[in-house]
């Protein structure tokens, strides 16, 4: 193991550690990311931040983890895209004496030092409990779904879907299986177009950031925005603006500071030696316009990571 | 004619790669003259045309115009002294109409606007000029004929109203009625103080329409003088350096069997069905105004447009043609009188271009042999005598004489039974177009058979063994070219009644 | 089979250049689930509405088509120019005067298209590929990587469905559209700047020869479509009342999809504005009617692209009868 | 001013083709972070490794460009034989046939889109633009909007970094991909094939005139393509390990990009295979190159719009030095 030979020859050595996000334009990974330079500042590693360059493009990513094995970093923390594809690339680095911690997403086999990761399944099911609660335990609803074969929000759309279905025959599903892809504007068009079709609709729940903001951006437009109850994943400026107009009835949290913080730190643990822990759960709240300004919330919502990253 | 000369070329040379293509070149033109300016195919004419226009910026020398230092940035800058082309090469935007081609660059406009009426006024204006009225100014060029395009580039250049004209071989696809009503205009223009810059390979024109000549070989002036005072004989001698026998050659040939027959052949574009028989050993010319249809003609023998009815019988075999491949296998080849367009991938080079119809014989084990094609282009290079520097030199390159023989030389070795030429001879030099007479005879000497379109009747006359007359797409006649005079012709193809040959005059 | 083409010929040449649209239109108004809501008047403001970004790019591009070129670089120029407005707000720049940064911003971007195109003698694919990305990279540099928040302001009412005055009847973006629709079929058909950008794209050595100055109409014609996509970033800051730097990622493929489909001819030459905007609507509806019909996405996505084939196969008829 | 200028010139002619590519590969080996591992052996492979699926599709395009045509289907075609393959191995069926499946679906899309265009004589733009909306909305279908996930073999062998028979040298994917680019060099100039799809690419009236049958050459042109993508679809499958209907999105504007980088004209009649490669490998050591450097997306995407503005430019340099 080159990198631990190393470092038990010359202390005075920093560490260059990798840590791979799914993209790098949602406010979601911008958290994750400042936990990690936060780690890095703390534990005096150096971080380098790079993900696919087209978003959520399995393929590039595939490319991104082995040009830093060519690299040769002394560690990788790594969101995988797909729970297989990446495997082989993480077995790759492993092999190469490289360590690999997964966080956000999980991947197949186990052949990694730990998975840094919220339960999304969980959060699908917090977001049907709340959305169930402002409905009243009835009404029309849409899941609108963020991308084709995406694991984590395919977890969350999972847990809502079951959710709703076993707990609550009140609610019903005018629309279940469309996708809004990529981009905040492509979700705006699809809600666009489904309130065209269905304005009796009640309830949207949608599973990440930007589908929720496209939705919300859908509702004002229609003038819905409040009327129709929203419930939504991860934060950003505008989403929790909402939240305090009460536009947006719940947003499910998820700690993304910490997530990164962590797989850092238990990177860098394994690194020097220190044992770790396999499974590492940084858990996922509700915030409301009821709770939004409790200050364990707030710190949700609005993660301070200026001091971290630009 | 008045003294100060318009226009004064002193010492041009221009290069182009390791090619001197004009090699310190004198020329001068006074307001009122048409000045000829001749040479070989490949002698530099359209390109010290080109450089006067401002398209090429010359290597070294000076212009003058009217006494005053004339360096053009560009075609723009040549334009606005006074300077109209009309370029051998059609140069029109073919999703244009005939109004915007005639009127690009020079739109009658306010603010930015088009002003659509004025143009208008000036294009019928011009159009009536030329005796085309008919020519709809809405219509775009692509659907026009190559005549009718012709007569639109001519149509810009005198809307320009320049005081210097170039023509470079405007006549080359214009009947003779057209040409006739060409050199009217000419000659009123010269009478309103334009200096004219004629450059064709009719040397018959030249004599008719010019009052002083240059002659270019080889990028050098090889001699200038005055009309009236040379011949035929010594322009010829002038451009390559010596006499030939005769303008015409005749090579001996009997017909023989029929060859190719087609019965009720009628394509999409055509509007009455042909029938034609044709024997081996024989040269069937066709002549017909501009839009007879005798380019149609051809194309549905050649298999090139949809057909809507009829039949083929080349040696023998029947069939209908359908795609080129076809008519190519059962032995026809064909020359495209468009060779910019449709004639020539010009993008291609000279070997590419040569071989494309026939590939076989390159082929060692299934690939391609290149240096083998390159080796059989040199020596038809050779053969057709094609001035090129080497068989890889891309096509567009090459002068426009020099491409049409590349086009010929294609056809040539192919190694057709029955040639169908429709213009082989348009932009050629005179020396070489007496080699490509020579050529269909000697074709029909060994038992092929050709049907060449020409509009220049004095070749179809002096060529071919039996003429055929097109008029308003139908065949109206076909005789003997003994039985034929240029008149009895023109008066065919006119009023496409049957003419009797006695009554006319003189025979070339 | 010889009478249904002809009558079919008959039919497409009767409804000319609308003909696919009307197809589309039809196949969804016949459609028991949405026949109500499709042809609603409501439905349709919003499809003018999701139209009108595409719509601004595409008159640019339909510009730059007709003149022989193509330009990769549209939608990221849209997308920086969104970043920008934002970010100029958030400096606390008036609105229209950061709406002016975002228009400028992408005339730029195409001033420097027809700059490299005309002076390193580029083929225009080449230099707005790389244009493409560095326009990408300048967006998500200057909104780092995030989207930029600001606050809301007059210019996020340009694209509501409901405008404020509501004499208007529908948004200002819309009316924009039709604006510059008129403008720019002028500017093709009616001006010696248009019939030169049409001479360029059908023979550009012969243009050169009668005069026409190629490189400065390139340059114009390239610089007025940046212009345009500008304002189309303008726009979708309005909409999305953030400038997010990954809005409109491919977006490009759906405006040249949409100036082709209008009888564009990517070897220049062709074109008109009314095709272009029939082009974008095509696509709008389409898009609108499947998700209405609550069809999967992929069903969509098959159905989009068999009917782009289908709609240009129906303009070709008609081109081929005349 | 003149000396640099001539001194430039002659520096791009003597590099001939690779001089874009070795601007590129020395930037990168000067730079002091990664200057002992960019040309390091295990590298050059990993580049290699991750070319191969671009280059297998750019040396399809290749073909289709030169022949005057283009192809935006190349990407969706790539992931729906991806999907296939693995949907072919969930069926229970052998690796080998199931790679076959992925091949052969590729090349029935490639002979719809040439059948398409020499049929309805429409612009291949359209075509393939329709078809891009079809392959992708069918790859989404057949895995039914997941990815698939299929149990590994042999052929999840063909793209790793060090290959299992290790005489090998360099994973079975990069030997293919020389195979066949050798393959395809000698068909485009070779054989009378490839002299047809050249003459139609550079004027087709005239292809025509010399009795080449060009449907049939255009068809053939199509599906020779399209096997390709097939085969860069099976190799995707092998790097992925699962059948991913999402992969490649957006990668037709690369390939292309490999392409025209190579000197491909997209108005047809030029383009090597050789250009092909050397544009693959700019964009793929470009790529890796500011990953080893660890530049954030935006900067790299800049770079690399830059890098192919200027790549182009110095051939075209050289060009004109000749
Ligand atoms: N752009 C060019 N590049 C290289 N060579 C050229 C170019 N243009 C012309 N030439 C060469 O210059 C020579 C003169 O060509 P030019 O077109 O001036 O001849 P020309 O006298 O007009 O002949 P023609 O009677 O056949 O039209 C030819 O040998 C031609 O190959
Ligand atoms: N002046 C014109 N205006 C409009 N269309 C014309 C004109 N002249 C010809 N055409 C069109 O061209 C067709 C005839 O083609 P073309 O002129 O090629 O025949 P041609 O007998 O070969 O004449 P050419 O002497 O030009 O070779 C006609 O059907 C007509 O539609
Ligand atoms: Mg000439
Ligand atoms: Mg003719």
């Amino acid at each position: 193991r080159p990198g631990g030979q190393q470092s038990a020859g010359s202390g005075a050595r920093t560490y260059k550690l990798a840590v791979i996000p799914k993209g790098t334009t949602h406010e979601f990974w911008k958290a994750v990311h400042a936990g990690a330079v936060k780690a890095g500042q703390e534990l005096g590693v150096e971080i380098f931040w790079k993900g696919p360059q087209k978003e959520d493009d399995r393929a590039q990513q595939i490319t991104v983890v082995e040009d830093f094995i060519s690299r040769r970093v002394d560690g990788i923390v790594l969101a995988p895209l797909d729970d297989r594809a990446l495997m082989r690339p993480v077995d790759e680095a492993m092999r190469d004496g490289i360590p690999v911690v997964i966080m956000d997403s999980n991947l197949q086999g186990d052949n990694y030092i730990s998975f840094v990761a919220t339960d999304n399944y969980q959060g699908g099911v917090l977001a049907a409990r709340r959305l169930a609660e402002v409905l009243g335990g009835k009404g029309k609803i849409f899941l609108i779904r963020y991308l084709e074969g995406s694991a984590s929000t395919t977890f969350r759309e999972q847990g809502f879907l079951e959710t709703i279905t076993k707990d609550y025959p009140g609610i019903e599903f005018l629309v279940k299986d469309q996708y809004a892809g990529t981009t905040t504007e492509s979700a705006y068009q699809l809600t666009e177009n489904l309130l065209s079709r269905y304005p009796q609709v009640e309830g949207i729940f949608a599973p990440n950031e930007s589908s929720t903001f496209g939705a919300l951006r859908a509702l004002q437009h229609y003038g819905l925005a409040g009327k129709v109850k929203l419930v939504g994943f991860d934060s950003s400026a505008k989403l929790i603006q909402a939240l305090e107009n009460n536009e947006i009835q719940g947003l499910v949290l998820q700690d993304p500071m910490k997530m990164g913080y962590l797989a850092v730190k238990v990177l860098l643990d394994h690194i020097q030696g220190r044992p770790v822990e396999k499974r590492i759960d940084t858990g996922v709240t509700v915030a409301t316009p009821e709770n939004m300004n409790q200050p364990e919330i707030r710190n949700l919502l609005e993660p301070d990571f200026a001091r971290y990253v630009r | 004619m008045p003294e100060q000369s318009l226009l004064s070329l002193t010492g041009i040379s221009k290069r182009f790669g390791p090619n001197l293509v004009l090699d310190s070149v004198d020329f001068d033109l006074r307001a009122g003259e048409v000045h000829a300016l001749l040479g070989e195919n490949g002698a530099g004419k359209s390109t010290l045309i080109k450089i006067l226009s401002g398209a090429y910026k010359p290597d070294r020398g000076r212009m003058l115009i009217s006494g005053a230092e004339y360096r053009p940035t560009g075609p723009l800058d040549g334009r606005r002294q006074g300077i109209a082309v009309i370029y051998q090469e059609l140069n029109l935007a073919p999703h244009l109409t005939v109004e915007e081609n005639i009127m690009l660059g020079q739109e009658e406009s306010r603010l930015g606007l088009v002003n659509r009426n004025k143009n208008l006024e000036k294009i019928k204006k011009v159009l009536e000029f030329l005796c085309h009225p008919e020519i709809s100014p809405g219509i775009p060029v692509r659907k026009l004929s190559v005549g009718a395009r012709q007569v639109v580039e001519i149509a810009r250049a005198l809307a320009s109203q320049a005081r210097i004209l170039v023509m470079d071989e405007p006549t080359s696809s214009l009947s003779q009625e057209d040409t006739r009503r060409l050199f009217e205009i000419i000659r009123k223009l010269r009478a309103e103080g334009v200096g004219i810059i004629y450059i064709s390979h009719f040397l018959e024109e030249v004599l008719e329409i010019a009052d002083r000549f240059t002659v270019l070989r080889d990028g050098k002036v090889a001699g200038r003088g005055l009309i009236q005072e040379t011949s035929v004989e010594e322009l010829i001698q002038l451009m390559i350096g010596r006499r030939i026998s005769e303008l015409f050659p005749r090579l001996p040939h009997q017909p023989g069997e029929v060859v190719l027959r087609c019965s009720g052949l009628r394509s999409v574009r055509m509007s009455r069905p042909v029938d034609l028989e044709l024997r081996r050993g024989e040269i069937l010319g066709v002549a017909g105004l501009v839009g007879a249809g005798r380019t149609e003609f051809l194309r549905a023998l050649f298999g090139l447009d949809r057909l809507e009815e009829g039949l083929v019988m080349v040696a023998g075999q029947k069939f209908r043609p359908s795609h080129t491949a076809v008519s190519i296998e059962c032995g026809l080849g064909m020359l495209s009188e468009d060779r910019q367009v449709e004639g020539l991938a010009v993008r291609m080079s000279l070997a590419d271009n040569l071989t494309l119809s026939r590939l076989k014989p390159y082929l060692r084990a299934g690939f391609l042999n290149g240096r083998k094609q390159k080796a059989a282009a040199s020596e038809w290079m050779d053969r057709v005598n094609i001035k090129a520097r080497s068989p890889e030199q891309k096509l567009w390159t090459l002068s426009g004489g020099n491409q049409q023989k590349v086009a010929l030389a294609r056809l040539l070795h192919q190694e057709a039974e029955v040639f169908l030429l429709d213009e082989p001879t348009r932009g050629i030099d005179v020396m070489s177009k007496a080699q490509i007479y020579e050529l269909m005879g000697r074709l029909a000497a060994d038992n092929k058979a050709v049907i060449f379109v020409s509009s220049y009747l004095p070749e179809l006359l002096g060529v071919a063994d039996r003429i055929a007359v097109f008029h308003r797409g139908q065949l109206v006649e076909v005789r003997p070219a003994a039985d034929w005079t240029e008149a009895g012709l023109m008066k065919a193809a006119i009023t496409g009644r049957e003419s009797d040959p006695v009554v006319s005059g003189e025979r070339p | 089979m010889k009478i249904t083409g002809s009558a079919l010929k008959k039919i497409a040449g009767l409804a000319g250049p609308f003909v696919g649209l009307i197809l589309v239109i039809t196949i969804f108004s016949f459609m028991p689930e949405v026949s109500d809501r499709f042809l609603n008047l409501a439905n349709i403001k919003s499809v003018a509405t999701q139209s009108v970004i595409v719509a601004l790019c595409a008159l640019g591009m339909t510009l730059i088509i007709v003149s022989g070129g193509i330009d990769l670089s549209a939608a990221s120029n849209l997308a920086l120019s969104c970043v920008l407005v934002a970010y100029a707000i958030n400096l606390g720049m008036p609105p229209l005067l950061a709406a002016l940064v975002g228009v400028a911003a992408g005339g730029t971007v195409g001033l420097l298209n027809g700059f490299l195109i005309t002076r390193l003698r580029l083929v225009p694919f080449i230099v707005t590929l790389g244009m493409m990305g560095i326009a990408r990279g300048l967006a998500k540099w200057v909104a780092k990587n995030q989207k930029i928040d600001a606050p809301l302001s007059w210019l996020n009412e340009l694209m509501v469905r409901s405008p404020r005055p509501s004499w208007l009847l529908v948004s200002p973006g819309i009316w924009l559209m039709i604006l510059f629709s008129l403008v720019m079929a002028v500017l093709l058909r009616k001006t010696v700047f248009g019939r030169h950008a049409l001479a360029i794209g059908s023979n550009e050595l012969t243009a050169r020869l009668c005069g026409v100055r190629t490189d400065r109409v390139k340059v114009a014609v390239y610089t007025i479509s940046g212009l345009l996509c500008g304002l189309a970033g303008v726009m979708e800051f309005s909409r999305l009342t953030v400038g997010d730097p990954t809005v409109a990622m491919g977006l490009e493929l759906d405006i040249i999809a949409a100036v082709v489909i209008g009888g564009g001819s990517l070897s220049g030459g062709e074109g008109s504005i009314l095709g272009t905007l029939v082009g974008v609507f095509i696509m709008a509806f389409l898009r609108n009617g499947c998700t209405m019909m609550g069809w999967p996405n992929y069903f969509q996505e098959i159905i989009i692209g068999a009917i782009i084939i289908a709609a240009v196969t129906l303009d070709r008829l008609r081109h081929r009868q005349e």
